[in-house]
């Protein structure tokens, strides 16, 4: 058999056997529409309250709290466009940084195109939010803060505990997009102190196409997908029960091994990091050295470029992501990087490892084995070598 | 999203390296781009003798480079000029949209090892 | 075993066991995201493109004019919203009619409150447009007319081809809502001249949670979800990849079956049909009586209450849906019925009965045995016997 | 959504029908708002002797209904007034908070017939 080392968890993971399992009745038997009066409809109705039942008891939230969606993206831009426009009478100035997701940037950018003012926080070299230029920012205008859980290239935990009380003293909204920790470290809403939050199932062994939004009771908040009068008027459209129920059991089975496996990744991962800064020269480590995601690595192999090195590992059966320009679909390197003051030849070069339920050691001792040639080769092909690399 | 063809390329890409005492040399992009391309040319009566690049990018930038090198070794240089954006792209059985701008570079950079030797040798097209 | 006799189709469907088959594969094995450079994310890259294939040549579109969305309310509101903020500057009336589905009409609705004008066409007593309203209606401010392709409720299939001649003419965008038709009916983007089409999976045996928005080359449109560079900057979100390859699957077999369930259904409909109007007295048929859907029968079984009798069937192993008030989560009986010109207090009466693949002739035998007893029984219950039903 | 005792009301309802020459009559609602009821009530040294309905309306329409006769059955006027919605809410293990309109009803239904059976024999409460 093929080697297949699959290391890009952070992207999206394998669905567990028994979330399958799960899901499977849904489909063919209790198909029944949750919003029908008759009995497979009640059935169905009761299935997803149980779902979310357990989905708001994860994250310490009530269940009228949780308004399922179609995934991550769905969530962060309810989140971000219901606040503004549900808000605009008390102003039109929104806070975010500069290395959230495309689905809260987006969303920001649109904004600003139909008269909101967006201010990007500074992060450091880290890529870490400075909780004081929150309070620093925040004016008379502001309707929401946004800031990530952690970030989704290099794992950058933030510290969403203080800005969680700097917005509440100061009566603004809170958004965090969780999707990266969600089912991997602890996320408490009321700890974090924030009013939204952001979530999607296929991060966490669920399956792809669902997720959801939690919505702090009293929230002010427009609905983003209208039409019939599902999740108490806050998303229209027929449920997605089997990925609801499906959902749910991945919760069920993170909150069980969270702890054992956050731990045995974080090893794996220091074994990781601590292999390719042995075996491999010029090679900048990228976010926090410790508040980071216990599955993420990520690195800048100075003078080789990622899609290269991303393809390279395909072919010897290795997954893996860049935050190259040429994995971007865009000219420019990730904007994560850029923002965290990485030049762009240095960030053309990032390679991004995140590891999960599959990855053994073994895995790593092979990445290990055959990441080094590979650099090697492409900076022996550079015209530059790897000699602009060293300062 | 890329070709077997480019994908073999980049595999095994032909005419890596630096010629030695070259008669001309191309160099473009630059590394805040993520790419750059060297080219060097041995030019014997008009004719690309030997050819050899030197490139840091993506796949594609790898994988254009090697054919540009493989279509133009023994050709005139008169026709090696000609060679487009397009004649690499189609050679590697196509290259994905997003990435036409890689194969410009090696067009250009052939050219550019032409126009050296050129005006190193004072001869015009 | 309990009588199980699923009589609401058109709220949803049980997904086919191949469709099943098809998407298993997509949770577990091939589980990469298609945004991914590597193997397995072309992978899932390529069978998406493939499903995309499928479901543009099934209503005649390029592969290239279908974006995936989380079902057909999103495609609904990313046609009207992204059609009339991307057009504003051309104008701000679009048109539509009182009886389409909630996820049409609360986006018209909102785009009133943001400036917008919007124009409800009439529609006669079976529920039908006139196209000549269209053309009348029309200004130079009309960015977009939307005419559902056949009503959910009462079945009514609507003269698009006929209103596409003529907001071709005058250059103004047609949507259709197709998801009661979609792989019950041929559609064809080019017959019908619409510019934008929305349909969903699970109203043809597919999953729940995926649909699709076909959208003509060229037409001037904003995203609605807004984020990740998937669907070609068009609709961003990780690929429900398993929902797509379903979606794909229910069409192929759609297509395939198409023409002979569509006859076999419109059979049984006219018996139930006949049977109903036979067996109780002051029933009216509800819908146009012959440019219906080949599986919707709704009728109003004046003098008995719609969610009663719902309830009244489920207790029998019968699976329906009313238009009345307590149904629809509001205090007014079907906007749809109204609309018509139904009187209120007969409109609390509506039954509606949509066949389907597992529906047999011995069904409507036992629906026709069963529904008269119950109808007789909440009549002698009601203060008003059926005297005022009578004209 | 519905209790199981709502739905054993709306299934097997108490005292449905007419009392004939009744002491008091109650009818409020509109078949314009789906929901109507009439109460009939007999009346005897200020107890509800009997007492009888009709209704045209939902689920919760019918079982609020059978449940208010149940209640007010062989009560004093003065207390059987005082049932409330939430008494018979209660007594059906629950409604769903849209369905709350409905024991509206069928308190309302009650008062009017205790009230027409004052109004006829001059008694006040
Ligand atoms: C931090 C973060 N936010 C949002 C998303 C989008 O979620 P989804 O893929 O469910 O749309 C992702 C992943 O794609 C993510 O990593
Ligand atoms: C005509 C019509 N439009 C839109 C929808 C909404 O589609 P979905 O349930 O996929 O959100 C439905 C069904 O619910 C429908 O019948």
């Amino acid at each position: 058999m093929e080697k297949f080392i699959y290391l890009d968890y952070a992207a999206t993971t394998p669905v567990r056997p028994e979330v399958v399992e799960a899901m499977m009745p849904y489909f063919t038997e209790k198909f029944g529409n949750p919003s029908s009066l008759y009995t497979e409809g009640r059935n169905a109705r009761g299935a997803i309250e149980e779902a979310r039942d357990r989905v708001a008891a994860s994250i310490g939230a009530e269940s009228r709290e949780i308004v399922f969606t179609s995934g991550g993206t769905e969530a962060d831009n309810f989140a971000i466009k219901g606040i503004a426009y549900a808000n605009e009478k008390k102003g039109n100035h929104i806070i975010t940084t500069p290395i959230e997701h495309h689905a809260v940037l987006e969303p920001c950018h649109y904004l600003r195109k139909r008269g909101f003012e967006i201010t990007y926080l500074p992060v450091d070299e880290h890529g870490m939010v400075d909780p004081a230029d929150v309070e620093r920012t925040i004016t008379g205008k502001t309707v929401l803060v946004s800031v990530m859980h952690a970030n989704n290239e290099v794992g950058t935990i933030e510290p969403l505990s203080e800005i969680g009380k700097i917005t509440r003293e100061k009566g603004v909204y809170l958004h965090t997009d969780a999707v990266q920790t969600f089912g991997h470290i602890p996320v408490d809403v009321n700890e974090l102190g924030v009013d939204l939050l952001s979530i999607s199932a296929h991060k966490l062994y669920g399956p792809k196409g669902i997720g959801a939004l939690y919505i702090r009771r009293g929230t002010r908040m427009e609905p983003f997908m209208q039409g019939g009068s599902q999740e108490n008027n806050r998303r229209a459209g027929t449920h997605n029960v089997a990925g609801i129920i499906g959902f749910a059991k991945a919760v069920e089975i993170a909150e069980k091994e969270m702890v054992s496996e956050a731990k045995r990744l974080a090893e794996l991962r220091d074994y990781l990091i601590r292999g390719i800064l042995e075996r491999i020269e010029d090679v900048r480590l990228n976010g926090h050295p410790t508040k980071r995601l216990p599955n993420n690595v990520n690195v800048c192999l100075v003078g080789a470029e990622g899609e290269a090195i991303l393809l390279s590992l395909d072919m010897e059966g290795i997954s893996s992501s860049s935050g190259s320009a040429c994995t971007s679909g865009t000219l420019d390197p990730s904007h994560v990087l850029l923002a965290m003051g990485i030049p762009a030849e240095i960030a053309h070069s990032s390679l991004r490892l995140t590891l999960g339920s599959r990855t053994t050691k073994e895995d790593i001792d092979y990445v290990l084995d055959v990441l080094p040639p590979i650099v090697k080769r492409l900076r022996a092909m550079s015209p530059l070598g790897t000699a602009w690399g060293r300062k | 999203m890329y070709s077997e063809k480019v994908m073999e390329h980049f595999r095994d890409p032909r005419n890596v390296g630096e010629i030695e005492n070259p008669d001309g040399v191309g160099e473009v992009g630059n590394p805040t781009c993520g790419d750059m391309m060297r080219i060097t040319i041995r030019v014997r009566d008009d004719v690309i003798e030997d050819i050899k690049f030197k490139t840091l990018g993506c796949g594609a930038a790898i994988a254009t480079s090697s054919m540009v090198t493989e279509l133009a070794k023994g050709m005139r240089l008169k026709e090696a000029e000609k060679i487009s954006r397009k004649d690499i792209a189609d050679a590697l059985d196509g290259l994905p949209p997003q990435k036409m701008h890689c194969s410009v570079l090696a067009a250009d950079g052939l050219r550019e090892a032409i126009g050296d030797y050129r005006s190193k040798n004072g001869s015009e097209s």
